[in-house]
């Protein structure tokens, strides 16, 4: 049975064509009814796709033809629902929905507004092609799209150069990453023929386990370096701080509830890939515990509101690759769900706190602004609590399953992950305290947003709070492999408590003693400073990549190499023939006796040359 | 009889040959190049060719050097001034001559036996009724092309030497 | 009855045509050049001469018939250019004429 | 005559009539231009849907004696592989003739005549089946290229024309020298009859005969793709010519060197081809990475564009090296795309120095204010050449680079970074241009598309969108034709094993990897 599953992205994609083609010409009301209206019906579809597959415990598949064959190579256009996926759908067109809802609040005033609604809506359907995809290459597509959409959208304030850097950077980093994952798709169509997921994942399971080890754990790898881009991993993560350059709706959807969570979706996608690849499994927990714990640090020290909270998404986003990785599937799934919740709250609140300053973004011309902005303050306090896992929120029962996870595999990471929790709860309630609490640092008057930006944090504090509670690891049960062991009661206490020492730390620096802060960053000294600069990541980048690729492409290359020495060689051989005529031509001297000479002798040559060959006789 | 005439109008062409070539004034040239000419006249008689001989004296003796004469009392033409710039002539001019002239000469005694020799009046197809018969059957094309050459000559000498050019 | 080799015609006809060269290559004066071809235009009329004894018919007497009414021709014209020459350049002498080279 | 012969000869019609016109009228050269190129594609067009159906035998065949000593005959036909190519030299055609509408204003008939014997050549080249004919219309097509060059061209114009010129001409007279060592050889200048002969066993070539041969074909050709370290004319050329030049070097003239190896240099001369495949395949690499590396720090738009084609056409070879049913196809298929989005960006720059005269990338900045239709085009434009799934280059790439997985992993491993790059200059070079604040000389002199522009560049964005995603469209006659093609480069291994003693090792080598595969 056809559930005409190719309308879910079909309809953003109409949305996109729509307003990309009229948009200029309509008006801003026909340009966001447009875009709301076609995400709101793909939203829609979702839930009625999904009632009518109910209880879908297998996946459901739809074949829409083939996109590219050649020879005994076949990749199809082909749609899948399992529950993965249903819970993917459900979480990206309903906080899409929500956040091209509060676009329209936030976008009033801006230009380019229907380019805005334009590229969100392609996001949307990029997104949900990845998400329905239901074989590598087609989750590629999704895969480059997003990235192509976040590039577009970084760069949206394209008069500002910043932006448009930032857009650069977010697209070449990624495309670092997707260099590891087309390698990996390459990989597996020489291993297996295929790229289907119906293919590739019995044929994993049916290969020897000594066959299996090299050539899965590189598959593995370079998926996981397609996710460290898309993710913002260790060791590039580095386009994701720079990406708060786009609009903050833009944050929000993109860079904290969707996009960057597609490489967590897609390490759980190929789940029996990577169980087959222990080694890459560890790299890939090792890797996402450190960049929890590294974002999570740097999010103490920044004052940039967004780039906290994009510091933080690292950081979590760090949580979720960590549960993957440990094999708890569902757990960096459930993550991700309510991280979608909580993070697009966040980035929301912090796009109506900004919104209410008039662009302003820095905490440190904050303050005291719960008096102005209940609602924003009260949700963002929502939000807060979920991140930093206080029970019962969200945050606390998908952190907590990946903790114990992370303790079942090595007992060490749950150490780092509970200290990360920690941070996490310390830096969130820095921003809030700094934001809210204390006197208003700053110029100019702030007001509460409108309605259509401060409904939707209503519907997502509601999800923030309420979240923790939705079944999603056990409706995910029947997709993942089952994990063994049993919780350690007890470690949740310690985790809970060390979130709720790092709230009780920001509230004692930042509202009941502020300026100990300082003194205590400037105690630190050189520590604070490394860390308050990133770690000099960027730096270190720039010195040892760009500069020297750049700078080498440039002289060594272009200038020597191409100018130099092929052109040289090329435009030699030309000079050398040229010198060559200029020697032969002293024989074309104007003089007619010389010639006459040159006569003679070449008569003289013959004579002799038809002599010897007997011509003459 | 034959020898004898043949050496003595030989060594005359020889002669007045180097005399064309070794004189510094154009007008020794020329009339050391008439004396070649009558003396090869002579000895196309003794070859059987009685026209040609006769064309011979008229037209080279006669016309042709009378030309140059004309043209060389024009220009006032004096004595060439020592010295030239060609540098190939200097290097490979005598020993080419001498190359060339040692091969040729090898190449026809090889090629022509001693015993073959000429005897006066033995050929006796060089008169004009023979060479006229052959020139307006045989060779009446290329008599009539050299007919609109000669047109064309006169032409191109009034054209060259009537006027100056530009 | 004894008689001249031919040979001898022939190698006359050489010693002529060589000194018709030398000639060409070592006067510098236009008019003598133009001389030493004749030169050597009347070196090879004599080898056709002889030939045509040899062979016992009238055609090489008929190149040399044509042979000459071209040296007429060429005379005439080419003693026009020598004047129209000597009237541009005010010299007869080759070695300064060089002007059609590189 | 069929269709095909008429496709020849009405551009070479065309050709005269435009010669023929009065000087003082340069709008009816244009009109003329015009129609007998859109005629042309119109006529095209026939041609495709028999050829879909059947893309491994040569249809719409014409063979007749042209010469009768030396044999040269004129045949003609075309097939799966060559389709495409003959179709977008007819697109393109109508294409350069609207670009140059305004932009060149003298000489302007004997601009179009030109363009349109360049068409014929192109043509020629793609549908020629006999060696001796396909060397004729190789240098049809260079001359009024070279004149295309050399007198509308820009400042440096001559020594680019010339430097192009002895370039191609250097290689393609050691391809002559090849042909005609094989019709002394075999008597016949037929491809089609030398193929059968060496299917037959008829023709067996010596190792060292085979290596030379190939190497005189590959030569020809590897200058004209072009291939690392053989590509510095390109940029040249490319920075000199005038737009219509740029579109037709770039988009077809390119595609010569490569249709070649597909078509000729790889069936005829298979064990050679196979010998030096591994070497070719690493100069494609170097191209791909090198062309990437310098086109990133060009300051000049056209040069940047001509160094991206270096690399993109080293994933072309890559392809064509492989052996491989899908580096073969995407190889094919990347030939049409990088036609089709390089053509375009020929285009699209051509655009922008009809505004602002220049190409300095510094002039610009903020176009995206001043010519907002004109960004998106650009941009779309751009995002296919660095190969964006859903538009045409990504295909191609990923077959390709299938294709390359399938022998040599690594080989895929390094040729991938080349896509890195390619985003990166690209980025790069539309932030500078199109992004920030308008200077006063853009704002002034830059205007949006006009419809004569739209007309120009739609079907290639619509191209670009169509083969990125239907590639059912494009891809099945390509795939069958080299199949047999593949097929072809065993066969002929195969028989070289029943050769003398030398060639024995090297062949039945070739034999086995082709089974491996």
């Amino acid at each position: 049975m056809m559930e005409q599953l190719w309308l879910i992205p079909a309809l953003p994609l109409a949305g996109f064509v729509v307003n990309g083609v009229l948009g200029r010409r309509v008006s801003k009301a026909v340009v966001h009814t447009v875009a709301i209206g076609t995400v709101a019906l793909s939203f829609l579809w979702v839930l009625k796709t999904l009632s009518a597959l109910m209880p879908l415990e297998t996946a459901h598949v739809e074949r829409y033809g083939t996109w590219i064959a050649s020879g005994s190579l076949e990749f199809a256009l082909e749609f899948a629902v399992d529950r993965l996926t249903a819970v993917m759908l459900l979480v990206v067109t309903g906080v899409g929905l929500v956040i091209h809802i509060y676009s329209v609040g936030y976008m009033a005033h801006e230009g380019g507004y229907y380019r805005f609604f334009a590229f969100l809506n392609l996001f949307m359907f990029f997104m949900l092609t990845l998400v329905l995809a239901n074989n590598f290459l087609l989750l590629f597509v999704g895969w480059e799209g997003v990235g192509l959409c976040s590039y577009l959208l970084i760069g949206f304030y394209f008069l500002r150069r910043s932006a448009t850097t930032a857009g650069n950077k977010a697209f070449i980093v990624n495309r670092i990453g997707d260099f590891g994952f087309s390698l990996a798709m390459f990989l597996m169509v020489v291993t297996f023929g295929s790229l289907d997921f119906a293919k590739v994942f019995p044929a994993v399971e049916k290969m020897p386990v000594e066959a299996a080890a090299g050539v899965v754990t590189a598959i593995c790898l370079l998926l996981f370096v397609g996710a460290t881009g898309k993710s913002a991993q260790i060791p590039l993560y580095v386009w994701l701080p720079d990406a708060m350059e786009g609009p903050t709706p833009v944050s929000a959807l993109i860079h904290a509830a969707t996009m960057v969570t597609a490489g967590v979706y897609m390490i759980a996608r190929s789940w029996p890939l990577f169980t087959h690849a222990p080694l890459a499994m560890d790299v890939v927990a090792t890797i996402g515990l450190l960049t929890a714990l590294v974002a999570a640090t740097i999010g103490m020290t920044q004052f940039d509101i967004k780039k906290v909270f994009a510091y933080s998404t690292v950081s979590q986003l760090g949580y979720m690759i960590l549960g993957v990785g440990v094999g708890a599937f569902g757990a960096g799934i459930f993550h991700l769900v309510t991280h979608a919740f909580f993070k697009a709250l966040l980035f929301l609140g912090s796009g109506s706190v900004i919104h209410a300053l008039s662009g302003e973004q820095d905490l440190r011309k904050m303050g005291g602004l719960r008096k102005h902005t209940p609602i924003t303050f009260v949700t963002l306090v929502c939000a807060g609590v979920a991140i930093a896992g206080v029970p019962p929120f969200s945050g606390f029962f998908s952190k907590d399953e990946i903790l114990l996870a992370a303790h079942h595999h090595h007992p060490w990471m749950y150490w780092i992950g509970a200290l990360t929790a920690g941070i996490t709860a310390f830096y969130v309630f820095r921003a809030i305290f700094l934001c809210f609490f204390g006197e208003y640092r700053g110029e100019g008057r702030p007001h509460e947003s409108p309605p259509s930006m401060t409904i939707p944090l209503i519907v997502l504090a509601a999800l923030s709070l309420g979240g923790g509670f939705l079944p999603v690891p056990h409706f995910l049960d029947p997709v993942f492999p089952a994990m063994e062991g049993q919780h350690e009661s007890a470690l949740v206490f310690v985790s809970v408590a060390l979130g709720l020492a790092g709230i009780g730390v920001a509230a004692w620096f930042y509202v009941l003693r502020p300026g100990l802060a300082d003194r205590v960053a400037a105690s630190l000294g050189g520590l604070y400073r490394l860390v308050y600069n990133k770690y000099f990541v960027d730096e270190i980048y720039w010195a040892a990549v760009v500069r020297p690729v750049v700078g080498g492409s440039r002289t060594l290359l272009w200038r020597v190499m191409d100018a130099g020495v092929i052109d040289g060689i090329v435009n030699g051989i030309g000079g050398r023939a040229r010198d060559a005529g200029r020697l032969v031509r002293l024989l074309q001297s104007g003089n007619i006796r010389s010639y006459a000479t040159w006569v003679l002798l070449g008569s003289v040559f013959a004579i002799i040359g038809m002599g010897l060959a007997g011509g003459l006789r | 009889m034959d020898t004898f005439l043949f050496l003595i109008f030989a060594a005359i062409a020889v002669g007045c040959g180097v005399i064309v070539v070794s004189q510094r004034h154009p007008i020794h040239s020329a009339i050391s190049l008439i004396g070649v000419m009558g003396s090869l006249a002579v000895l196309y008689l003794l070859l059987g060719a009685e026209f040609i001989a006769a064309t011979q004296v008229l037209v080279y003796a006669g016309a042709v050097m009378v030309l140059f004469l004309f043209v060389i009392m024009l220009l006032n033409a004096g004595v060439e001034p020592p010295g030239g710039k060609s540098w190939p002539v200097r290097l490979l001019g005598i020993p080419l001559l001498v190359v060339l002239l040692g091969v040729v000469s090898f190449l026809i005694r090889g090629w022509i036996p001693v015993k073959e020799t000429v005897v006066f009046g033995s050929f006796t197809g060089g008169g004009p009724r023979d060479v006229g018969g052959a020139l307006f059957t045989e060779y009446l094309l290329p008599f009539e092309i050299v007919s609109v050459l000669i047109l064309v000559a006169i032409l191109g000498a009034v054209v060259l030497g009537g006027k100056e050019i530009d | 009855m004894a008689g001249v080799p031919l040979a001898w015609y022939l190698i006359l006809s050489a010693i002529l045509f060589a000194l018709g060269i030398a000639g060409f290559l070592f006067r510098r004066n236009l008019i003598t050049m133009f001389m030493s071809i004749e030169l050597m235009l009347n070196a090879v009329n004599l080898s056709f001469v002889a030939f045509s004894y040899k062979f016992g018919r009238v055609d090489g007497q008929i190149f040399t018939f044509f042979v000459m009414v071209v040296a007429a021709a060429e005379a005439a014209v080419g003693l026009a250019i020598i004047l129209a020459v000597f009237r541009t350049r005010k010299t007869l002498a080759v070695d300064e004429i060089d002007s059609l080279k590189y | 005559m069929n269709l095909l012969d008429l496709i020849l000869l009405l551009p070479a019609a065309g050709f005269l009539a435009v010669l023929l016109l009065p000087r003082r009228n340069p709008g009816a050269a244009r009109g003329v231009a015009l129609a007998v190129s859109l005629a042309v594609f119109v006529l095209s067009l026939a041609l495709a849907a028999p050829v879909w159906k059947d893309g491994s035998t040569m249809q719409f065949v014409t063979d007749a004696d042209w010469i009768e000593s030396p044999a040269i005959r004129y045949h003609v036909g075309v097939d799966g592989l060559g389709i495409w190519l003959v179709l977008l030299a007819t697109l393109l055609t109508p294409v350069c003739v609207l670009v140059s509408w305004r932009h060149i204003d003298r000489r302007v008939k004997e601009f179009y005549a030109f363009l349109l014997l360049l068409e014929v050549g192109l043509i020629g080249v793609f549908v020629a089946l006999d060696l001796f004919l396909f060397y004729v219309f190789w240098e049809v097509s260079l001359v009024p290229m070279y004149f295309l060059i050399g007198i509308w061209g820009h400042e440096r114009r001559i020594y680019a024309a010339v430097k192009f010129f002895l370039y191609t001409m250097a290689g393609s007279v050691l391809m002559l020298a090849c042909i005609i060592y094989l019709y002394n050889r075999t008597g016949t200048f037929d491809y089609t009859s030398l193929l059968a002969m060496i299917n037959a066993g008829d023709l067996i070539l010596s190792r060292p005969e085979q290596l030379l041969l190939f190497l005189g074909f590959f030569i020809a050709f590897a200058i004209k793709v072009p291939l690392f370290p053989l590509h510095t004319w390109l940029p040249d050329a490319h920075v000199e010519a005038p737009t219509a030049g740029s579109i037709m070097l770039a988009s077809v003239m390119l595609k010569m060197g490569t249709y070649g190896l597909v078509r000729f240099a790889l069936p005829m001369f298979p064990t050679a081809a196979r010998e030096f495949a591994w070497w070719i395949v690493i100069l494609a690499i170097i191209g791909i990475i090198y062309g990437a590396l310098v086109a990133m720090v060009q300051p000049n738009m056209k040069k940047l564009v001509a160094y991206s084609s270096v690399s993109h056409l080293g994933f072309v070879v890559l392809g064509i090296f492989t052996f491989t049913q899908a580096g073969l196809d995407g190889a094919v298929y990347q030939m049409l795309n990088h036609g089709i989005s390089t053509g375009a960006l020929f285009l699209l720059v051509g655009y922008l120095y009809e505004r602002r005269h220049s190409l300095e990338i510094a002039d610009f900045g903020g176009v995206a204010t001043a010519a907002p239709n004109l960004s998106t085009v650009f941009m779309i434009t751009m995002l296919a050449s660095i190969g964006l799934p859903m538009l045409n280059n990504f295909v191609g790439e990923f077959l390709v680079l299938v294709g390359s997985a399938q022998v040599d992993f690594r080989w895929t491993v390094f040729a991938a970074i080349g896509v890195i790059l390619s985003a990166c200059y690209m980025l790069w070079l539309y932030q500078r241009v199109f992004f920030g604040e308008t200077p006063e000389k853009v704002r002034e002199k830059v205007y949006d598309l006009r419809p004569r522009e739209w007309a120009a560049a739609i079907p290639l964005v619509a191209l670009m969108v169509w083969m990125g995603t239907v590639t059912k469209t494009f891809l099945p006659p390509v795939s069958a034709r080299n199949a047999e093609i593949l097929r072809q480069t065993t066969v002929n291994a195969e028989f070289l094993v029943e050769a003398p003693p030398g060639a024995r090792g090297a062949a039945a080598e070739a034999v086995e990897v082709a089974d491996a595969r």
